[in-house]
């Protein structure tokens, strides 16, 4: 038998200003199962919890119903209170008479009545509560960072510096990621290496990092505090402890053509290779791909020359499985390739090429050593376009978004070729300048009012070569639409960033959100920048969007906050407010059919299936389970479970029911 | 019309936390007034929100049902309330089929930034209602236990 | 012997334990289970036969361990398909044969077959659904009203719509939860339509059309009608296609987030 | 028992005095396809051209749900409402069949057996069942078979044979059905002597022999049969709902708030849950024992306890079954 307390809170004269509190008490203690019913001035003041506390242990009451203001304030409160009197805060409700009563409505009997109803309902809900106790979730204090770019720098290093265990996997055989193919980096034009290769360094060096390189996620299974990760070490064909890095393998290797991916494909590479010079790890794999040995079966020429006889060929791949209680996606993002403009003759003119490979021209170790020249005939381009926008905002090219960094990098490119170029002339197409950013607005100014960069409002709609130059024909529309056009020796484009090869295997392998381009979707756009609708996985960098250095470098200390965070925990505390599928004994062990329609209707992947078997291990069903872990309640599963097997502690059926038909008993 | 103009509805609102009941606090401290007519239950999502809630209520003896919660992309829990939508529709569509007064039922996105919004939705809602008179059609009905009074 | 009832007697020397299929019952064919090959020379199969067998399907006490072949008509491979989406069947203990229109036996030997065959087949209402969808789409709202409590008033609740239908398959039905009693369980107007609402709503997405449970109602309450035309009115906002499961989930279970009403404000 | 004659017009009359003495009139009423008893206001509503009506007519006598009682608490005080005998309406059921009346018997003794059914009692002592003889009969029906038949006047308060003239020849078996036909006496005349009632009763071409049946049941509990005759049973309660003599009810509350009724309504031994237990343990798990139970139950245990049928042979079920489960050929293969 229920035996509820009611407590109706004047809020000064907030409530009683229109609402009869008193009136409201006496009526609430002729309710059924009502044991206790008063009012009070102020509830959630001191005396005003005491009271409720004295009432909790004098009457022995089985549930509260506090009527005060908003549950979203001093629910809380008045759980603490209850839970403090030795009553499950779980027993606990609070008819909000503040917000949606007295301050809504005028002073009449009306407002007093629908006073009277609102805690009504409350108090049939909570004849109806069941004491509910916090979930604990035991946490494994090590994450796994899955992608060596800056991002995954950044969070590996900072959570490693929280003390907590690190394990980051990286798909190429050198971390570093975009970063290190960048020459200078906007607004301050420092070397990008310079500030990289330091952090690059202390990853490989810091004790609670371990750092897989040449490694790729095979699968996970798990939730949060708890996850399996299956990861797959690439076999690099090179005894890392064998190899001194001495050099001799690439400088034999016959295979000398391979477009260099560091180099965007301006320089070449050996099979046998070290991305850059300040890869790290500084030692060799072989590209089995373009390996004389692995494709025809002989040549063997690294095993023979090196010294100290590291090259081990045919070894197969290793999978790994480690125990994580957290992970951050920090796989980064992608530029456009080549066919994507033929309007821009890209592909077709050697001398077209994309800001990444500006990049890698502008760079010191880049295939021209920093020398501005042109991929054709390495000449000095003495005009030069950069065109903004190629591809982003363009819904015919399926990519109505902004690139986000374009603007900037290539006001840094036309900086950077006007400093080199003393002569030059630069020009830049934009659709308009997106400049928001510390230090950024300046930065394109100077390269326009310091640099003297032509900066053209218009839409570039054809480039075409004539007599040796690049002719690029478009519009200025601040100058009613006039056509420009320009004899270039180069063409820049700054093509959209995009996301980065295999993002949707990865976002299904670990059963996160992706957007229609395959970025990482955030749990929520603004509150929840770095969560993933899968607890205890997050997100960093330009997995999610395109993203400038410092935006990445902020959501990577973000990302690792939270996982901080939840590591910082013995164990991870949930509020009981989920979901639970039902449990009986045999024959019916559940009244869930195992439809399974419930996996789809989850936000967050929360329900598993559980098969209930026999002594000798017989499968018998195979019903639905919720992970208390990665549910957050919202209930959705509960509505569309057809046969109500599914229920949310909280919002139960029976309790929604009762409150709801109170309305109507009388 | 006159016999109703002294009626006041029963009306329920079926809430979620994060939004419509936000919102509805937040007319609170804006200090809108509403009509008194409508009671709010809150859920955590309207994901979670039944239709046989909506169907009890009328049996019980609701007059009209609003309900309410994100706007679309601003569920709390990201897909919720597009759940919500898709079983609104099945449902809306049902009920029309069996001739259930479905202008009864009035469905709504009320964010936590709306609190003119939710006391502009309950007015609108009351004076509809009021206009509509009790639903005795259905009331009637749901008072029935033997089925040869129904169609007589 | 027929050409059924020579498969059958192949089907069970090929070690099944089960033909399902139909025999001649006083009105019309009737479900028969086949389990000796002497018993074979009863099956028949034409379109007379309009009961949907996928109702068996689920039950374990009637499908054994064994293999369990079963002829099935159109309706029934919707149902085979839609209960396989749905991890109620185990389609490698099953073998499903159909009578094509060309009257040839095929065998479907995986889900995508079935599905293949199905897309040539589309669904639509039969003449006199249509008729009753023109009767009562002409009718005022009060009228639908008056129409669908006059015919619910008759229902007794035996629940012969559900107990006919393969994709009432629940070992608990709503209406036998009574924490809250969501559905009255005795047989009152407004109850036997909440049950009807229920059910139809339960369906939405998976209803395959096939009109088992009109069939079965024994006071002719056309229950068949609703959740045909849900299925007809929602399929293409929600991409349902009888017998064809979702990509990812029941209609219900996903969405898009362009979804189109008219009534939320 | 006394024999009349009535004419067409005799017959109008009389029906209208039935409906001026406040009586509530049942009778069989077209809906599309489908026959069933209804109320009605007029002759003219009464369906014929039809064998049976889907459901028998015993929801006249025991409603498929009933207020037991009601109840309501205020201010710390219950009081009860009980089942006032003075609410049920004198009833008259028109038309039905001589296996429709019959039927009322078993119902009555299940309903009387240890315990008088309050009820059930007030019903049927307000009701008057005027019965017609069946001129037509289906390969469903087999009334002759369990000890029954087209002129069969037990159960019956009147029986009316219809005559090619419109009119029909009358049977005053009870005090209940002279009370009814004084309502309008001068509507009857003497019967025309030669008059031979047997030559307007239908043929009924199943007959069974059901001895040999019953000495058959008595040792097949635990017999294989139930296993294959059930098996295209989907378990539905469409046999339980129009059979004329299945009396299964449950209890069931209806609580609003701090008043409530408590309802019995009909329930069907074919439903898994009809004997579930809250443990979740079901005596008859499966369908085959649920309708051995049925078998058994009408043409076995009811003979035994209360040497009476539960079976009236109106072949409501066999034509109601959604899958043909056909008692009579299932209770003849038992034999066979």
């Amino acid at each position: 038998m229920s035996k509820i307390g009611v407590f109706i809170c004047h809020c000064g004269e907030n409530i009683s200003g229109t609402v009869d509190c008193e009136k409201v008490a006496t009526e609430l203690s002729k309710v059924e199962g009502v044991a206790y019913s008063t009012d009070y001035k102020y509830m959630c003041s001191d005396p005003g919890q005491t009271l409720i506390k004295e009432a909790i242990k004098t009457h022995h009451l089985t549930g509260v119903v506090v009527g005060s203001c908003s549950p979203r304030m001093h629910e809380v409160t008045f759980r603490k209170a209850c839970a403090e009197a030795g009553l499950n805060p779980y027993m606990c409700e609070i008819a909000n008479l503040r917000e949606h009563c007295s301050w809504v409505h005028e002073k009449g009997e009306a407002t007093t009545e629908k006073a009277i109803s609102l805690v009504t309902m409350l108090v049939e809900k909570v004849k109806k509560n069941k004491p509910l106790t916090s979930i604990q979730v035991p946490i494994t204090k090590k994450a796994l960072v899955i992608g060596g770019g800056i991002a995954g720098i950044q969070a590996s290093l900072d959570i490693a510096n929280c003390g907590h265990q690190v394990i980051l996997i990286e798909k190429d055989p050198s971390i570093g990621g975009h970063m290190s193919q960048l020459s200078e980096t906007f607004p301050t034009l420092d070397c990008s290496q310079c500030i990289l290769t330091p952090r690059m360094v202390e990853v490989a060096q810091h004790p609670n990092i371990t750092l897989y390189t040449y490694a790729e996620l095979e699968k996970v299974e798990g939730s949060i505090g708890n996850f399996q990760a299956t990861i797959r070490l690439k076999a690099k064909s090179v005894d890392p402890k064998l190899c001194t890095a001495c050099g001799l393998c690439s400088s034999k290797c016959p295979q000398k053509k391979i477009p260099s991916e560091f180099n965007a494909g301006l320089g070449t590479r050996t099979a046998i290779y070290v991305p850059f010079p300040q890869a790290v790890p500084n030692k060799p794999v072989i590209d089995k791909e373009h390996c004389n040995y692995y494709q025809k079966g002989k040549c063997q020429v690294c095993q023979k020359n090196c010294p100290t006889g590291a090259i081990e060929f045919d070894k197969p791949d290793e999978l790994i499985t480690e125990a994580v209680g957290a992970i951050v996606v920090t796989t980064g993002f992608n530029v456009l390739g080549t066919d994507f403009f033929p309007e821009y003759g890209y592909g077709k003119y050697k001398d077209v090429i994309t800001g990444l490979q500006f990049e890698r021209l502008a760079s010191a170790s880049g295939p021209t050593l920093g020398e501005i020249r042109r991929p054709s005939d390495g000449q000095i381009p003495k005009k030069i376009v950069f065109i903004a926008c190629a591809g982003s905002r363009d819904p015919a090219k399926g990519i109505p978004y902004c690139s986000k960094i374009c603007c900037m990098y290539t006001a840094k490119h036309a900086m950077l070729y006007q400093h080199k170029v003393h002569e030059g002339e630069s020009y830049v197409f934009y659709m308009d300048i997106r400049a928001g950013g510390k230090n950024y607005e300046e930065f394109v100014r100077r390269a326009i009012e310091e640099d003297g960069v032509n900066y053209v409002r218009g839409r570039v709609a054809r480039v075409y070569e004539k007599n040796g130059k690049l002719i690029v024909k478009g519009v200025d529309t601040l100058l009613a639409g006039a056509q420009v056009e320009i004899e270039a020796d180069m063409v820049v484009l700054a093509t959209a960033g995009v996301s980065n090869q295999g993002a949707e295997q990865l976002a299904q392998k670990m059963h996160i959100s992706y957007d229609p381009y395959k970025f990482f979707a955030e749990a929520h756009p603004k509150l929840k920048p770095v969560e993933t609708n899968t607890a205890g996985i997050f997100l960093a960098g330009a997995c999610q969007a395109p993203k400038d250095i410092p935006d990445t470098v902020g959501t990577a200390s973000g990302a690792a906050v939270k996982v901080a965070c939840l590591f910082s925990q013995a164990q991870l505390i949930r509020e009981p407010l989920i979901a639970v599928v039902n449990r009986s004994g045999p024959p019916s062990f559940s009244t869930c059919v195992g439809c399974f329609m419930c996996e789809t209707a989850c936000p967050y992947h929360a329900i598993e299936r559980e098969e209930i078997k026999n002594r000798n291990g017989e499968v018998l069903k195979v019903v639905a389970k919720v992970n208390p872990g990665l549910c957050q309640g919202c209930g959705t599963c509960v509505a569309f479970c057809r046969s109500k097997s599914i229920d949310i502690q909280g919002y139960s059926n029976e309790e929604m029911y009762a409150e709801v038909m109170s309305l109507f008993n009388n | 019309m006159d016999e109703n103009s002294e009626f006041e509805p029963n009306i329920v609102a079926f809430v979620c936390n994060w939004c419509t009941y936000a919102g509805a606090d937040l007319t609170g401290t804006s200090r809108l007034k509403y009509a008194t007519n409508v009671k709010i239950v809150r859920f955590p999502c309207t994901g979670r929100i039944d239709f046989m809630l909506l169907l009890k209520a009328f049996a019980g003896g609701a007059d009209g049902i609003i309900v309410s919660g994100c706007h679309p992309n601003d569920c709390h829990y990201t897909s919720g309330n597009f759940h919500a939508r898709r079983r609104w529709m099945a449902l809306h569509n049902l009920l029309e089929l069996v001739g259930i007064d479905v202008r009864r039922v009035r469905y709504s996105w009320v964010s936590a930034a709306e609190g003119a919004k939710w006391a502009d939705l309950v007015n609108s809602t009351v004076a509809d209602i009021r206009r509509f008179g009790p639903y005795t059609e259905y009331q009637n009905v749901a008072k029935q236990l033997e089925m040869e009074d129904s169609h007589e | 012997m027929n050409k059924i009832a020579e498969k059958a007697v192949a089907l069970l020397q090929e070690g099944h334990t089960l033909v399902l299929g139909y025999e001649e019952g006083d009105r019309a064919p009737r479900p028969f289970f086949c389990r000796q090959a002497e018993e074979a020379q009863h099956l028949v199969l034409d379109e007379r036969c309009t009961a949907n067998l996928a109702v068996y399907l689920t039950k374990p006490e009637l499908m054994g361990k064994g293999r369990v072949a079963v002829f099935a008509i159109t309706s029934s491979l919707r149902a085979i398909a839609q209960l396989t989406a749905e991890n109620q069947l185990q389609l490698e203990n099953l073998t499903i044969l159909t009578l094509t229109a060309e009257q040839e036996i095929k065998t479907f030997a995986t889900l995508e077959e079935i599905r293949s065959y199905l897309s040539e087949v589309p669904y639509e209402l039969s003449d006199t659904e249509k008729a009753l969808d023109e009767k009562l789409s002409a009718m005022t709202r009060e009228e639908r009203w008056k129409y669908w409590i006059n015919e619910f008033s008759r229902c007794i609740k035996c629940y012969a719509c559900r107990a006919a239908c393969p994709m009432c398959y629940c070992t608990r039905c709503i209406t036998e939860v009574n924490r809250p009693q969501w559905i009255s369980p005795w047989p009152s107007p407004l109850p036997n339509m909440e049950w009807q609402i229920n059910r139809v709503m339960h369906l939405v997405g998976r209803c395959i059309g096939c009109g088992a449970c009109g069939r079965a109602c024994p006071v002719g309450i056309p229950v068949d009608y609703l959740s045909k035309k849900m299925l007809q009115d929602l399929s293409e906002e929600f991409g349902y296609v009888p017998g064809q499961a979702m990509q990812d989930g029941n209609a219900l279970s996903t969405f898009k987030p362009d979804d189109k009403e008219n009534f939320i404000h | 028992m006394e024999k009349r004659y009535i004419s067409k017009e005799g017959l109008s009359r009389w029906f209208k005095a039935l409906l001026a003495g406040g009586k509530r009139v049942y009778a069989p009423v077209r809906n599309n396809d489908k026959v069933d008893f209804k109320p009605v206001r007029s002759l003219d509503e009464v369906a014929d051209d039809y064998v049976q009506t889907t459901q028998s007519a015993k929801s006249t006598v025991f409603p498929r749900a009933e207020v037991l009682f009601s109840y309501q608490k205020e201010n710390g005080i219950t009081t009860l409402n009980d089942f006032d005998p003075a609410t049920v309406p004198e009833t008259v059921v028109w038309k039905i069949h001589p296996c429709d009346a019959v039927g009322f018997i078993p119902l009555s003794q299940i309903f009387n057996e240890g315990y008088e059914d309050i009820l059930y009692k007030t019903h049927l002592e307000k009701t008057t069942l005027v019965s017609f003889s069946c001129s037509h009969a289906d390969s469903f029906c087999f009334c002759t078979s369990v000890q029954g038949g087209p002129g069969e006047t037990t159960g019956s308060d009147i029986q009316l044979t219809s005559l090619p003239d419109g009119g029909a020849l009358v049977e005053i078996l009870t005090p209940k059905g002279e009370a009814l036909v004084q309502l309008s006496a001068e509507s009857f005349e003497a019967p025309k002597e030669d008059e031979d009632k047997a030559q307007y009763l239908a043929d009924v071409p199943i007959y069974f022999q059901l001895d040999e049946i019953r000495n058959k049941l008595k040792d097949a509990f635990n017999s294989d049969i139930w296993k294959k005759q059930s098996e295209r049973c989907l378990g539905c309660g469409a046999c339980a709902f129009v059979c004329p003599t299945c009396a299964c009810f449950d209890i069931q509350e209806n609580p609003k708030g701090s008043q409530g009724q408590r309802i019995r309504c009909w329930d069907s031994c074919g439903f898994s849950l009809f004997t579930q237990h809250t443990s979740g343990h079901n005596p008859r798990a499966v369908q085959s024992q649920r309708w051995r139970q049925r078998i058994l139950h009408k043409f076995s245990y009811m003979p035994d306890r209360i040497n009476i049928f539960g079976c009236t042979g109106c072949g409501r079920c066999s034509r109601a079954c959604p899958v043909d489960m056909n008692i009579r050929e299932h209770l003849t293969s038992l034999v066979k």
